[in-house]
């Protein structure tokens, strides 16, 4: 399991705010993050990062999420 | 994990291997390469801020003798808006497309039209003068509020704004809103007891590398294309001219040259796929170089901003609210970095409840481009004089309020996540204990502090070691040096190899002779980069102890490396050999001696900093000094602390000028005003007093030697620690940045009731 | 282009004068580049007039300074003499540009090319300076304020330059100043420039005043009136309020990128009590050093 | 019509034509190839050009080439003699005084004409003298101090 934060858009499309997802992966987590919630497809990468234990992990498909896991998806951040 | 322990050459200030050739002249920086037989390209530019272009004539230019090749929109392959994702982040290449040549519209003065290649300036130039172009001149707008207006002119008739549900059914200047959200600000407002609001401007501020843009293109009749220029990543630049022209990116090679100055800057193209063009087209090299007034008006500054903000306290300082309003002026395409002024304005500071909305908003001027944390200062600027207020009205000393407020270990940021390890804290109490911050002030004098927080990146890194004959190393990164770097690669390899750092000799490769790397940017060369030299020189090590262990027919397990030395104790004896001696018998022990370490580096730490500054104003004319000024800053680990103490010097001299003096002025034709170093005035060395610095280190854990990044973090606090000073040198605060002569002495009038 | 040296007035005036194309003195060239650069100007033929003998020497003629047009700043500032008895011509034309500006920036080039915000020209006008003009029709002698005529205009004919300044015969009583203000502390161009030239009675006091505005109006402004309220003074506070407001009220500026109208004169005021009261206390020491 | 100009370049005598608007800057860089001199204006705003001619640090930007007939010039890559960097070069190598390096041999060479002229300058001498020249990494702190700390050398005898 892994608590999964949705703000924003993200939170408006899935009509919710704060959920958990049974996933050992980030792969796994958006996986099923998309089959729970439809409306999120095509919405999960586009300019977007993912923080994992209040860490931003870059192209994170295979990051490994433990049970306490808190995922956040936040803007993208650009390099100066 | 990190390690507390006495370095060799990681802290040490050894001179830079690039360093002579930067002395003596020698270093190439990009307008320094040019090829026999090359053609000189220009750019035809708009001179209206708006307008149509209805039809294009170049008959008469293409008869010029010497004339080889002219370039427009229509010879840009049509893109989709992201069809790759580069460095994490898919800039839009429609837009991009439509930035570096425009098709039915030109978008702001200065938005490139056409190109020409000619056999010399000159004669490049008479073409462009017989270009006919017929335009339709259209309304524009420059202002971002204005922009916002349902009225105003419409830049473009497609964008709807998004962020917003139900989608909007007409088109909007604003291409999109944010919103973040964190805890309930109504019940936190509540809960204050006192509150601060205020509505602030900053005007946009160009990144003033001192180099022009410049490149030279050639390509071969079988479509090979050679690219050498400066930016801020060789494959960023192979990348996009690959997707911007419908090339392979095997075609392409890049080669870096020295590059004169970023800061965000040169983290996209401007000339480059125009040059490829050019080059095809004519069958010949091309070499293009802007003027400084190209580069100010058609290249990206930072957004300009509008900023309505609000924050509520407790009387004993606790914040328990804020809230506000943040609008970013994108420039010409969407894509300011709004976003991250709403996720950084109040990461500093534990705030239970905290609503940022954000406004991303095209007009009438050239693209934004990255700048030093980018959408930072501007958001910290508004907060952090929101702060000061704050101290002052419940009469508090203002570092008192910000560590009774500040962030650590566990603390929730606003924007969601929660902060490991962090050293905010370490420097408010850095501050606090520096004499700088107890020192007198006299008449007309101030002082103000201010904070500032950036994530800091990882990212995408390669790097390879190669071990010669005699025991000398060479290690190969695909990222330009654009501070130093090239010393920082050294000392890291030399650090774990055991080796002298003159030994090592680091070199910066082009894109067809090293692996992938995200471009330099974001402050994540040192960290990601070196954890990629860092897990390469480990490698090395290992490969070293396995060919000792060879030649000391042993077992690996038994062999230690230390101080550039492999040892085993042999029947009793302690058996030494050193790097050059296992290297000199590398061809008995299985071939040459080298690793490569491919990585994608995450847990970089993020960065906070707090500066000082003391200014005397002159209350008769509204002239602003800065006297003295401190940043401090945690940097996790400096790995070459001279060229960390230099990357928050000229972090918070860029401040400086960004609160004082740096802006864009445009007439009402929407033609900037100020294209050159004479008007667009950025510090010059007698504006300044020493910077001083401190280096706090709280290591980051996930770093091999505790690095974090460093250079995005000393432009943020300048412009509200100048204007925090200055409001208290004279009791009146300025809200609207630059705080130039003129505005400062208005709103001192205006107290003084004159 | 074509570039020309020639070595001499006349042959300055023949090339001048030989058709009409389109001709650019250069002197020290810091202004005409970047316009060429930018192309604003696009000039056909340039003539450097620099190895002209008469613009390149300072002498002092009966009494008085004659500095060649092609002078440069970094030469002014060199001349120890001319330093000492005009320290505010001096300081004017040195607050130009940078060293690097400084060691090619002329005195005639400022002049000629006619900024409203030259900073030696208010100096030069306090100073009552006047210049000598050459052309295909003789030679002659006009005062400084009466070659500038609008924004980038000069009443110089064509076929005309300026071989060279001359400076009138200092009282001993007497001293001038230049300041103004800027943003930064260096390499921008004035917002509002103001230069006081001063000399006192056996007393003291203020005898007579002349203060030249740059910057506030389309060219320098003498401020007569304002002058006169500090004749007689010490240069008191409430005369200088008095004189300040004057000041302020004599300045037509404009807004644009550099300054607000309302800033302008504003400051010119408080620069022009400033640059009066330091070439007041330098008129004191020379009166001091005349009586000692 | 091109101008045919002869002058003495770091110690060398130089020929060369040039077109008439052609600077003393598009000289050095495009026809004898010194391409240490940097372009950053081409307006005299910057300093990145700064050479010395007949012994006066100039823009070279803000020099034709044409007018140089007979004249001095001295480059950043005449600045180090015999292979022995200048003790300015080195001290701003010691304290990392540059980060890109477009701006240093502006720098150097305005350097140099400072302590040529004032062996012993104050920092508020260096910081005017040094104006002209931007630099957009540093924020002058480790140039001046640079500047400065050469001075001190060669007035306690350090220096040769």
């Amino acid at each position: 399991m892994a608590r999964v934060y949705l703000s924003g858009e993200l939170s408006a499309l899935a009509g919710i705010q704060e959920i958990e997802i049974a996933a050992n992966d980030i792969r796994s987590l958006l996986r099923a993050l998309e089959n729970d919630f439809p409306a999120l497809k095509g919405h999960l990468s586009k300019g977007l990062a993912i923080a994992v234990d209040g860490e931003i992990v870059n192209a994170p498909l295979l990051e490994t999420l433990s049970p306490a896991s808190e995922v956040h998806f936040i803007p993208a951040i650009e390099a100066g | 994990m990190s390690e507390v322990k006495d370095y060799k050459w990681v802290g040490k200030r050894p001179v830079r291997p690039d360093g002579i050739d930067k002395v003596t002249g020698r270093a190439n920086f990009s307008a320094d390469f040019s090829l026999p037989g090359m053609l000189h390209g220009l750019i035809l530019r708009s001179s209206y801020a708006h307008a149509r272009i209805l039809s294009m004539d170049f008959s008469k230019a293409l008869a010029i003798p010497g004339v080889k090749a002219i370039i427009s929109g229509t010879d840009m392959p049509l893109v989709a808006m992201e069809d790759a994702v580069i460095g994490g982040q898919p800039p839009n290449f429609r837009d991009l497309s439509a930035n570096l040549l425009a098709r039915d519209k030109v978008l702001y003065e200065g938005h490139a039209i056409a190109a020409v290649a000619a056999t010399s300036l000159q004669i490049a130039r008479q073409a462009l003068d017989a270009i006919d172009i017929e335009f339709e001149v259209l309304p524009h707008v420059i202002d971002v509020q204005k922009a916002m207006e349902p009225d105003a002119p419409l830049l473009h008739e497609n964008q709807f704004t998004q962020g917003i549900e139900p989608r909007p059914k007409i088109p909007s200047n604003i291409a999109s809103r944010y919103e973040q959200v964190l805890g309930d600000t109504a019940a936190g407002f509540a809960a204050a007891e006192v509150t601060v609001s205020e509505e602030f401007t900053t005007q946009p501020v160009h990144q003033g590398y001192i180099e022009l843009h410049s490149c030279t293109a050639q390509v071969s009749a079988d479509g090979q294309a050679q690219i050498w220029c400066s930016s801020q990543g060789q494959f960023m630049i192979r990348a996009f001219c690959a997707h911007l022209l419908g090339m392979n990116i095997s075609q392409i090679r890049v080669t870096p040259m020295e590059i004169g100055g970023g800061f965000g800057g040169k983290t996209t193209v401007y000339l480059e796929p125009l040059a490829l063009l050019l080059a095809k087209k004519s069958g010949k090299p091309v070499k293009m170089q802007m003027s400084r007034e190209e580069v100010f008006t058609s290249t990206g500054p930072a957004s300009g901003s509008f900023i309505s903000m609000k924050i509520g306290a407790r009387k004993d300082g606790t914040i328990t609210a804020a809230e506000g309003i943040l609008c970013y002026q994108a420039g010409a395409f969407a894509g300011s970095p709004v976003r991250l002024g709403c996720m950084t304005a109040f990461a500093p500071y534990a705030i239970q409840n905290v609503k940022l909305i954000g406004y991303d908003v095209v007009v009438n001027r050239p693209k934004s481009a990255a700048y030093r944390a980018p959408g930072a200062p501007m958001a910290a600027f508004a907060a952090e004089s929101l702060l000061d207020m704050l101290a002052i009205k419940l009469n508090m000393d203002p570092l008192e309020l910000r560590l009774k407020n500040a962030a650590q270990m566990g603390t929730q940021a606003p924007y969601g996540p929660k902060f490991r390890e962090i050293g905010y804290i370490e420097t408010l109490r850095a501050a606090q204990q520096h004499p700088h911050y107890s020192a007198p002030l006299g008449p007309n004098q101030g002082r103000g502090v201010a904070s500032g927080f950036w994530f800091n990146i990882g990212g995408q890194s390669s790097a390879a070691i190669n071990i010669n004959e005699d025991g000398t190393a060479i290690v190969t990164t695909g990222n330009p040096d654009i501070g130093g770097s090239r010393a920082s690669m050294a000392i890291m390899a030399a650090e774990v190899l055991g080796i002298d750092f003159d030994k090592v000799q680091p070199v910066i490769a082009d894109t067809s002779s090293t692996a992938y790397s995200d471009l330099t940017g974001g402050s994540r060369v040192t960290f990601a980069v070196g954890m990629a030299v860092v897990e390469a020189a480990r490698s090395v090590v290992a490969v070293l102890k396995q060919r000792a262990a060879l030649l000391w027919e042993i077992p690996e397990t038994e062999v230690s490396w230390s101080d550039g030395q492999a040892s085993a104790v042999i029947k009793g004896h302690t058996s030494i050999l050193s790097l050059a001696d296992i290297a000199a018998q590398s061809a008995n022990t299985g071939g040459p001696i080298a690793a490569q370490a491919n990585i994608n580096a995450q847990g970089a730490g993020p960065g906070f900093g707090t500066h000082i500054c003391d200014v005397e104003v002159d209350p008769e004319t509204g002239r602003v000094t800065v006297l003295r000024y401190t940043a401090i800053q945690d940097v996790g680990k400096a790995i070459h602390p001279a060229y960390v103490e230099g990357q928050l010097q000229g972090g918070a001299v860029q401040g400086i000028g960004w609160a004082l003096n740096e802006e864009y002025l445009y007439d009402e034709s929407g033609k900037m005003m100020n294209t050159g170093f004479l008007d667009y005035r950025m510090p010059v060395a007698s504006d300044l007093p020493m910077i001083d610095t401190v280096l706090v280190e709280v290591a980051n854990p996930r770093h091999p030697f505790g690095v974090r990044g460093v250079g995005e973090v000393p432009i943020i606090p300048p412009l509200g620690a100048v204007a925090n000073a200055v409001a208290r040198a004279t009791g009146t605060r300025v809200f609207n940045l630059p705080i130039s002569p003129p505005r400062l002495l208005a709103a001192l009038n205006k107290k003084r009731g004159r | 282009m074509i570039y020309q040296a020639p070595g001499n007035i006349a042959e300055a005036i023949r090339l001048l004068s030989s058709n009409n194309q389109q001709i650019r003195i250069l002197a020290g060239g810091t202004d005409l580049i970047p316009q060429m650069h930018t192309r604003r100007v696009n000039p056909q033929l340039v003539i450097d007039i620099k190895k002209i003998p008469e613009t390149r020497s300072i002498q002092f003629i009966d009494g008085s300074y004659v500095i060649g047009s092609a002078v440069t700043g970094a030469e002014l500032s060199e001349h120890l003499p001319l330093q000492r008895d005009w320290p505010g011509i001096v300081e004017a034309f040195d607050l130009i540009g940078s060293t690097q500006i400084q060691s090619r920036a002329t005195l005639g080039g400022n002049l000629c090319n006619a900024s409203p915000a030259a900073d030696s020209v208010p100096a030069l006008i306090a100073a009552q300076a006047t210049c000598r003009i050459a052309g295909p029709k003789g030679e002659r002698i006009i005062r400084v304020e009466d070659v500038v005529i609008s924004p980038g205009r000069t009443s110089l004919q064509p076929g005309e330059f300026v071989v060279s300044f001359t400076l009138p015969t200092k009282h001993a009583r007497s001293a001038d100043a230049y300041l103004r203000l800027i943003p930064r502390t260096e390499m921008d161009i004035a917002i509002v420039g103001a230069a006081a030239c001063l000399s006192l009675n056996e007393e003291g006091a203020c005898q007579e005043l002349r203060i030249a505005l740059g910057a506030v109006a389309p060219c320098v402004v003498v401020a007569e009136k304002a002058a006169q309220i500090l004749v007689g003074t010490r240069l008191d506070e409430k005369s200088l309020k008095q004189f300040s407001a004057a000041i302020s009220a004599a300045c037509r500026p404009i807004n644009d990128k550099r300054g607000t109208i309302e800033y302008r004169s504003q400051v010119a005021g408080v620069l022009a009590c400033r640059s009066a009261k330091i070439a007041f206390e330098r008129a004191s020491r020379n009166r001091e050093g005349s009586l000692a | 019509m091109k101008n045919h100009v002869k002058a003495v370049v770091n110690g060398e005598p130089v020929e060369f034509l040039c077109e008439g608007t052609d600077t003393l800057l598009d000289v050095l860089r495009n026809e004898l190839h010194l391409t240490g001199t940097k372009e950053g204006c081409g307006s005299g705003d910057c300093g990145a050009c700064s050479v010395m001619l007949n012994n006066r640090l100039v823009c070279s930007c803000l020099v034709f080439g044409s007018e140089v007939s007979g004249a001095d010039i001295e480059t950043i890559e005449g600045m180090s003699k015999d292979g022995e960097l200048h003790p300015l070069q080195q001290k701003f190598l010691d304290n990392a005084a540059l980060q890109c390096g477009i701006c240093t041999p502006g720098f150097l060479v305005a350097a140099k004409a400072l302590l040529d002229r004032q062996p012993n300058p104050s920092e508020s001498e260096v910081r005017y003298w040094l104006a002209g020249n931007l630099c957009r990494c540093t924020g002058y702190d480790k140039i001046v101090q640079s500047v400065l700390d050469v001075a001190a050398d060669m007035t306690t005898g350090e220096r040769r």
